[in-house]
């Protein structure tokens, strides 16, 4: 059975839940055994790295370091978190000073063996898309989704590994492995504003506006995310946006992990889908998935 | 074993398969041997082995290599006549190698065994022309514990043992002499142009000495221990020459006196080679 | 054209702060303009990145650290991965917002900062986000106590997105060393920045 | 030696001549700076260095030697830098059996167009030899 | 005691601004055996050798040391100085002040003074045992090899060939023509490029002293200047010589499978087949990857068709082995990969396409008969985007430099655009206009003034397909403002890097080259068509990115470096070898079996009256002096001249010892 260290992160334990939920319900099923990191705390997400260097290393270094001791995967859903995590490790990597600061303030050491993946790489490429195939109870056939990755679990390079840095297919392969249809479209990278939802709300409204109006162009009838930030920005600030568009988008926001509770059974109340401010259930219904 | 020792060269003399035969003999007193050279068919009584048969007879090979000759070999000095027929200082058929069992030799101040004798692969000779007596092979690999004990000093420990070593050494050249693989002509430490080596007796020069001919018998040297028997002032230069051998068998996978075909590590290269110390 | 160089601060030492922090070197930027023509929030920008980049060369820290434009930098890294000279300009500008709030050079805009002190104030306080107390705390220090309250933030309660009681660590002693941790960094990033350990 | 005054740093330099004389040429070209302890002596090919004259080298009193050639594949010669690249190893670890400190011998691969390598790789052999020197 | 004089050279201020040269002259006078020493301002000048001359005969001195820069530079200059004094050439030592110390030590003045007095100071105690060494010479096989059938290649076996000696031209492809064949006119005349080139490359076809192999590689390289012993492989045409070039094969041939590479991949080509129409030699080759008859055994419709019976699949690769006394290297280039851009679709955007590739789109004998369309849809355009710099100027790609032609001939391509479609407009995204050249400054101005094409100084940060468009995301830097340009095509101004094998053929004749495979000239100004490798020279845009002009001024360059020295009867050749001592050799057959040249033969000799041994001896005309066996000598029996051990030694006990005054 596949053991991987699960840091979920602050928004999974708020805002997302439902994404928590959904990211458990599917590794359970998938029996992949998702071990809490104990006591960890915040990886410092988009604040830290613009007021401290070293903070930004040291908060995610506590887990990693867990995860070393413990010799598992370390793994977040959120793109975020995930971003922190790989960034602190690479970073320790590259500026031994810094290794040695945070081992300074953390009072721990850390050898640099913890090997950091986004959920979606937990699942396509330790647990194998072929794998997940034969888990698969329903076809999730005619739903053209538009596979959103953000800019957390792709830049820089070094975060992306294996996957293409300008037009990742990660999750594009995911889709259609559940059955689904993965629309060709270009925005999958451009970012959605993130940190500013609760600053400099005017922009994220136009960033997240120009994705979801892309994402409507190119015909898709969901968008699939893999961070809650993103879904915050696409979802809770949707109405907003149309209203600022003088459209009605009605574009629902799904996690990956959802998307595959789908395929893997699960349904609409199983998976939370009644906390998105955009209701999926009349589409999902349209198309016969519930 | 010593009458078929001597039958056997009686043997080989008469019917001019050999014009010298090189063996052992007693000496002052039951604890010594020689090294005896029989011409005459007649002389081959003297020979006997014995448990003191220290000398390594490959050394004379080189001295008397115009003739065809006839050699008896502990199986450990095998490695030393095949080592020499691979640098082309005689044809394997010009010597008949004449292995004799060993069960190990000792020292006569000690009466202690040879430290190279106790895991010894080859107490039965290999490839012998002829084979006399037998004896168990060891089991056990050859140990490098106490070369690997010392590579753990720091260099400045190294440095300071060697120094006090070589502040010992009188420069008799007895190392020197009695090597086999140290047949050069003109060695280099009695040149003067260039002057490889000053002829001053001192630490630093001595040193510099060993340094050299430790480099230059690497990937030859067959680790015999004639040097480190002979030196008259107990330098351990066994230290050296089995370090040679560690290295020469980690760096290079390669032996010393094991094929007469073989291309010694140092004068041939694999485009593969491992280059990860190089910038 | 607007103002004049002034060309001691070209020698002066801004650019070696910023290369120093950042570990970046900005002297490598030839204005391609590449970083500009990606960036998603160079609209809003006063100055977009290629112009900091050149402001960075030359000295000119008075204008750069009293514009919005580090602060609108929304750290997507996208001007990082595709820069041809592998500046990382997304790590430039974290090193102009650090060297902001440590107040080495003047700063103008106090948004984000309250934002970013309030979030790392949590993360210190309890290891985790409080976001209700977080975003409370920010909306007053802000002077904007209603700011989305109506309708998002209803309905995120309504939805139990936001909870009123805070996540704790859960073990006491793990939060006192959290908090020894905070001071420990507060004060290596203070000799970092001011250079008072070398 | 030790009671001596304390003496710049020396290292003695073999640098064969097609690849990487001519990159340190190229580093002059290049105006790279790099400390002036190194004295370059020219050979024609690392497969011309003979093991003795390294060990002479530090028997004289050179606190570091560097061996540079060019890049294997690259030998003027075809096969002489392969040779050196065994008498190399063979002879750093039979030099460091006799106390000579790993930081003090040093090869490297430069071409003739790698003038800044070449700077790169004097600074890092000097400071390797430093290191030596204050921490033993 | 020998007579040195030491001659130590300001060079202008490249020395003598950071080493204080007259320090370091009255430093050479205090070391045993000099006997004068001067500095002066430029030693090379003819004043400045005169004094060394002058020197030599006055104070009778029989060793001579030049501090000046590096032996790799003047040596040669020096050796000859003094042989006109009257002395062995030999007995000349350089000292490298420069290259080695005044330009890499400008920190510090007083250590670089310090270090060029022991540099000084080694030289002098290596020319003290240096030994007078008599010249040797070599014969010379007067033909010439020339490797690449481009322009370059073609220019300099016209010219070997017109000084009448004898020149095989090997080109990898079935024609010669290279790139420039591939092009449609050339800036900034806008001639038509195959207009200028065809006439060359018959030419070539009707010279008599022209051997022509195409369709053919060298695959191994022995010898030296004067003697290179080459193996040139002839793959198998398929096609033997009684084709007239009818092309009733190729008009014929059923499979179309493969894409051509000529029209860079924009349309197909049969399996067998010439690259293009004026093709030289206008004999097509079967493309046995692709051929139906070697893939299954069945078709043979080629055969069938032929007139002449020119058809022979039972062909096999041939390897003939030539002898040459010099090479030209003219392989040329590729053009960058753009599907390493990831932001410009990687490569995956049908409609984004290469320069080369619009050069054949615009091409009239082109795959669409010079119509510019779509290669997607085959629609026309109307907006066009141009960008350039790219695999240029880009470390993140490991392409840090320029390649010299991309704003010329976007600009040029700008302007055919307009000619051929008036309605069409054009943008081209720069960083920098690089445009020294004649009339080229001229011609970017007419393309921006006369022919409306926007220039936007920015590099684009992204291309993507929306609908049948494609966005544009770039940005103008010299406005601040970032553009979006809805184009119907982009066309990349790929720059130019060395081809894929050139690193494999410099190491067959041992040529250095750059991290990028671009080979290295001996001297990037005054030898800049040689290569330290003395009888092969290279030309074009194998050393760097070069225009048309340039490559065609350095391929007759070459062809003047090999005429002049075809032009000697015997070649003058070092006599840095090796020696044996036979009194000391112990005849272990070590050197014999390193010795990379087999200079080394073993034999029985009597060395001494009465001892017979079995030693080695050097065969000083196959020696070329690398001195292996030296290093691997371990009875000290070998020797080096030039580099001997007592001159090593020497080096080595001055370069450890304290400067021996401090004054």
């Amino acid at each position: 059975m596949l053991k991987v260290a699960y840091f979920p992160g602050c928004s999974l334990s708020s805002t997302a839940k439902e994404y928590d939920v959904a990211t458990r319900l599917v590794c359970e099923d998938l029996e992949i055994d998702l071990v809490e990191i104990p006591e960890w705390t915040c990886c410092g997400a988009t604040t830290a790295h613009i007021t401290s260097e070293l903070t930004a290393a040291a908060l995610p270094a506590k887990s990693l370091i867990w995860a070393e001791k413990h010799n598992m995967p370390i793994t977040s859903p959120c793109s975020a978190c995930f971003s922190r995590l790989k960034m602190a490790h690479l970073n320790m990597e590259k500026d031994p000073n810094l290794k040695k600061e945070v081992e300074e303030v953390t009072g721990e050491t850390y050898n640099g063996k913890a090997e950091v993946l986004h959920l979606t790489r937990v699942m396509l490429e330790k647990y194998g898309l072929e794998n997940i195939k034969a888990k698969i109870k329903k076809q999730l056939k005619g739903l053209k989704i538009a596979c959103y990755y953000g800019c957390l679990m792709t830049r820089p390079a070094e975060v992306c590994e294996n996957d293409r840095v300008e037009n990742p297919m990660i999750m594009d392969n995911l889709v259609s492995a559940l059955g689904a249809e993965p629309i060709k479209w270009y925005y999958k990278t451009e970012c959605c504003g993130a940190a500013f939802s609760l600053t400099k709300t005017e922009i994220v409204r136009k960033l997240s506006g120009d994705i979801l109006k892309e994402a409507k162009t190119c015909g898709a009838d969901l968008v699939m995310v893999a961070c809650p930030l993103c879904h915050s920005n696409l979802d809770a600030r949707q109405p907003e946006i149309s209203k600022l568009l003088k459209t009605d988008l009605n574009m629902p926001i799904l996690y990956f992990t959802q998307v595959m509770g789908l395929a893997l059974g699960y349904d609409y109340m199983d998976l939370m889908m009644n906390k998105h401010f955009i209701d999926p259930k009349p589409l999902l219904k349209s198309k016969g998935i519930l | 074993m010593d009458k078929e020792l001597q039958e056997l060269i009686k043997k080989l003399l008469t019917e001019k398969k050999a014009e010298w035969a090189i063996g052992y003999e007693k000496a002052y007193d039951e604890f010594s041997t020689r090294p005896a050279f029989i011409i005459d068919p007649a002389d081959t009584a003297r020979l006997i082995f014995n448990k003191y048969c220290i000398n390594n007879l490959g050394l004379y090979l080189t001295k008397l290599k115009k003739n065809k000759l006839a050699v008896v070999c502990k199986g450990c000095d095998i490695a030393t006549v095949f080592e020499l027929i691979r640098e082309k200082q005689f044809k394997r058929e010009n010597v008949a190698i004449i292995g004799v069992a060993c069960e190990g030799v000792l020292d006569k101040r000690t009466n202690k065994l040879l430290e190279k004798c106790e895991n010894c692969q080859v107490k039965q000779p290999k490839g012998a022309d002829f084979t006399l007596g037998n004896a168990k092979n060891s089991e056990k690999p050859k140990s490098y514990a106490d070369v690997v004990e010392f590579e753990k000093k720091s260099s400045k420990e190294k440095l300071e043992f060697w120094n006090r070593q070589f502040e010992k050494c009188i420069r008799c050249y007895a190392c020197r002499n009695v090597c086999p693989v140290c047949y050069c002509p003109d060695c280099f430490a009695l040149r003067s142009m260039p002057e490889y080596l000053s002829k001053h007796v001192d630490a630093d020069k001595n040193k510099l000495f060993h340094m050299i001919r430790m480099q230059h018998v690497f990937g030859r040297c067959t680790d015999c221990k004639a040097c480190d028997t002979a030196c008259p002032v107990n330098i351990p230069l066994s230290m050296l020459t089995k370090k040679l051998a560690k290295d020469a068998k980690e760096l290079f996978n390669y032996e010393s006196g094991a094929d007469t075909d073989a291309r010694p590590p140092l004068s041939t290269y694999d485009e593969g080679d491992s280059e990860s110390d190089i910038m | 054209m607007k103002y004049e160089l002034q060309l001691k601060n070209i020698k002066e030492g801004f650019r070696k702060d910023v290369e120093r922090l950042s570990q970046q070197k900005i002297s490598n930027c030839y204005q391609c303009g590449k970083c500009s023509a990606g960036c998603p929030v160079a609209y809003a920008m006063e100055y977009p990145p290629t112009m900091a980049m050149r402001m960075i060369q030359l000295g000119m820290h008075d204008r750069l650290m009293s514009a919005n434009t580090s602060w609108f930098c929304v750290s997507c890294e996208t001007c990082t991965t595709r820069c041809p000279r592998e500046i990382d300009i997304a790590k430039v500008m974290d090193t102009l917002k650090i060297m902001a709030q440590a107040g080495k050079y003047k700063l103008s805009d106090n948004e984000i900062p309250i934002f970013d002190w309030i979030f790392l104030k949590s993360i210190e306080l309890t290891g985790k986000i409080y976001e209700i107390g977080m975003i409370g705390a920010y909306n007053m220090l802000s002077l904007n106590p209603f700011k989305d309250v109506f309708p998002m933030g209803v309905k995120m309660i309504l939805k139990g997105k936001i909870s009123f009681i805070p996540h704790l660590i859960y073990n006491p002693i793990e939060m006192i060393k959290n908090i020894r941790m905070f001071k420990r960094i507060k004060k290596k990033d203070r000799e970092r920045i001011y250079e008072k350990n070398a | 030696m030790s009671n001596e005054k304390k003496k710049d740093i020396n290292v003695v330099g073999f640098l064969c001549n097609w690849c990487s004389y001519a990159g340190a040429d190229m580093t002059g070209l290049g105006r790279n700076i790099y400390p002036s302890n190194i004295k370059i002596i020219r050979i024609p090919c690392t497969g011309r260095m003979d093991p003795m004259m390294i060990i002479e080298a530090f028997h004289n009193g050179a606190d570091g030697v560097l061996v540079s050639g060019c890049h294997p594949g690259d030998c003027h010669y075809s096969e002489g830098n392969f040779y050196w690249r065994r008498r190399y190893p063979h002879l750093k670890s039979l030099m460091e059996h006799f106390g000579i400190d790993k930081r003090r011998f040093h090869a490297s691969w430069v071409s003739a167009s790698e003038g800044k390598k070449f700077a790169e790789v004097v600074k890092k052999v000097v400071a390797d030899v430093k290191d030596w020197q204050e921490n033993g | 005691m020998a007579r040195i004089g030491v001659f130590v050279c300001h060079c202008g201020t490249n020395i003598a601004g950071v080493v204080d040269v007259t320090r370091v002259a009255k430093y050479a006078e205090t070391l045993p055996g000099v006997r004068i020493s001067v500095d002066y301002k430029y030693m090379c000048s003819d004043p400045g050798q005169n004094t060394i001359i002058d020197a030599v005969k006055k104070y009778n001195l029989d060793r001579i040391v030049v501090a000046a820069c590096s032996p790799r530079m003047h040596e040669g200059t020096f050796r000859k100085t003094i042989e006109r004094a009257g002395l062995n050439p030999y007995l000349m030592e350089m000292a490298n002040i420069r290259e080695h110390v005044s330009w890499v030590h400008s920190d510090d003045k007083e250590l670089a003074t310090q270090k060029a007095m022991k540099v000084m100071e080694m030289a002098v105690a290596k020319v003290r045992r240096s030994e007078a060494l008599s010249k040797m010479f070599a014969s010379i096989e007067k033909r010439a090899l020339v490797i690449g059938g481009g322009i370059a290649g073609i220019q300099a076996a016209l010219d070997i060939a017109g000084a009448g000696y004898k020149v095989v031209l090997v080109e990898k492809e079935p024609s010669i023509g290279g790139r420039m064949a591939q092009l449609d006119k050339t800036f900034p005349t806008l001639d038509c490029s195959a207009c200028i080139l065809t006439p060359k490359m018959v030419a070539v076809s009707q010279d008599p002293n022209i051997t022509l192999m195409t369709y053919a590689e060298v695959v191994e390289v022995c010898g030296y200047v004067g003697q290179f012993d080459v193996k040139i492989k002839q793959k198998a045409k398929s096609v033997n010589s009684k084709c007239i070039g009818c092309g009733v094969c190729v008009t014929k041939c059923p499979n179309r499978k493969s894409l051509s590479e000529f029209n860079e991949k924009l349309a197909p080509r049969k399996a067998i087949y010439t690259p293009f129409p004026q093709a030289v030699p206008n004999v097509p080759v079967i493309d046995r990857e692709t051929c139906t008859f070697f893939k299954t055994g069945k078709c043979k419709i080629c055969e069938k068709v032929c007139p002449t019976g020119a058809i022979e699949y039972t062909q096999q690769d041939e390897i003939i082995k030539e002898k040459f006394g010099a090479v030209v290297v003219a392989t040329g280039f590729n053009i960058y990969d753009h599907s390493n851009y990831g932001e410009y679709g990687y490569g995956e955007i049908k409609d984004v396409i290469s320069s080369l590739q619009f050069e054949r789109l615009i091409n009239s004998s082109g795959p669409t008969d010079g119509h510019v369309v779509r290669p997607s849809d085959h629609k026309e355009v109307k907006n066009v985007v141009f960008i350039q710099c790219v695999g240029s100027r880009d470390e993140s790609k490991h392409r840090p430099y320029c390649s010299r032609v991309c704003c010329m001939y976007t600009a040029k391509q700008a302007m055919l655009l307009k000619d051929h479609y008036p309605e069409t407009q054009s943008y081209v995204f720069y960083i920098d206009i690089r445009s020294a050249g004649k009339n080229y400054e001229e011609f970017v101005q007419k393309a921006q003034n006369d022919y409306g094409v926007v220039y936007l100084r920015g590099r684009v940060s992204k291309i993507y397909e929306r609908g049948d468009k494609l966005i544009v995301k770039g940005a103008d830097t010299l406005s601040g403002a970032q553009v979006e340009v809805e184009a119907d095509m982009v066309v990349l101004a790929n720059g130019l890097e060395p081809k894929a094998n050139a690193k494999e053929l410099a190491q067959l004749f041992h040529m250095s080259y750059d991290q990028y495979g671009f080979y290295n000239e001996l001297h990037p100004k005054l030898a800049p068509v040689e290569t330290a490798i003395s009888g092969v020279f290279v030309a074009g845009c194998c050393i760097s990115p070069k225009d048309i002009p340039d490559t065609v001024a350095q391929a007759s360059a070459t062809a003047a470096k090999v005429c002049a020295l075809f032009s000697k009867e015997k070649l003058e050749v070092e006599p840095l070898i090796a020696n044996v001592n036979q009194l000391t050799c112990s005849g272990c057959e070590t050197c014999y079996n390193v010795c990379p040249y087999s200079a080394i033969e073993m034999e029985d000799k009597e060395v001494r009256r009465g001892d017979m041994r079995h030693v080695a001896k050097v065969l000083e005309s196959v020696c070329k002096g690398c001195g292996a066996c030296v290093g691997s000598c371990y009875c000290k029996a070998v020797d080096l001249k030039g580099f001997s051990d007592r001159q090593v030694m020497n080096q080595i006990e001055t370069a450890t010892t304290e400067l021996s005054t401090n004054d």
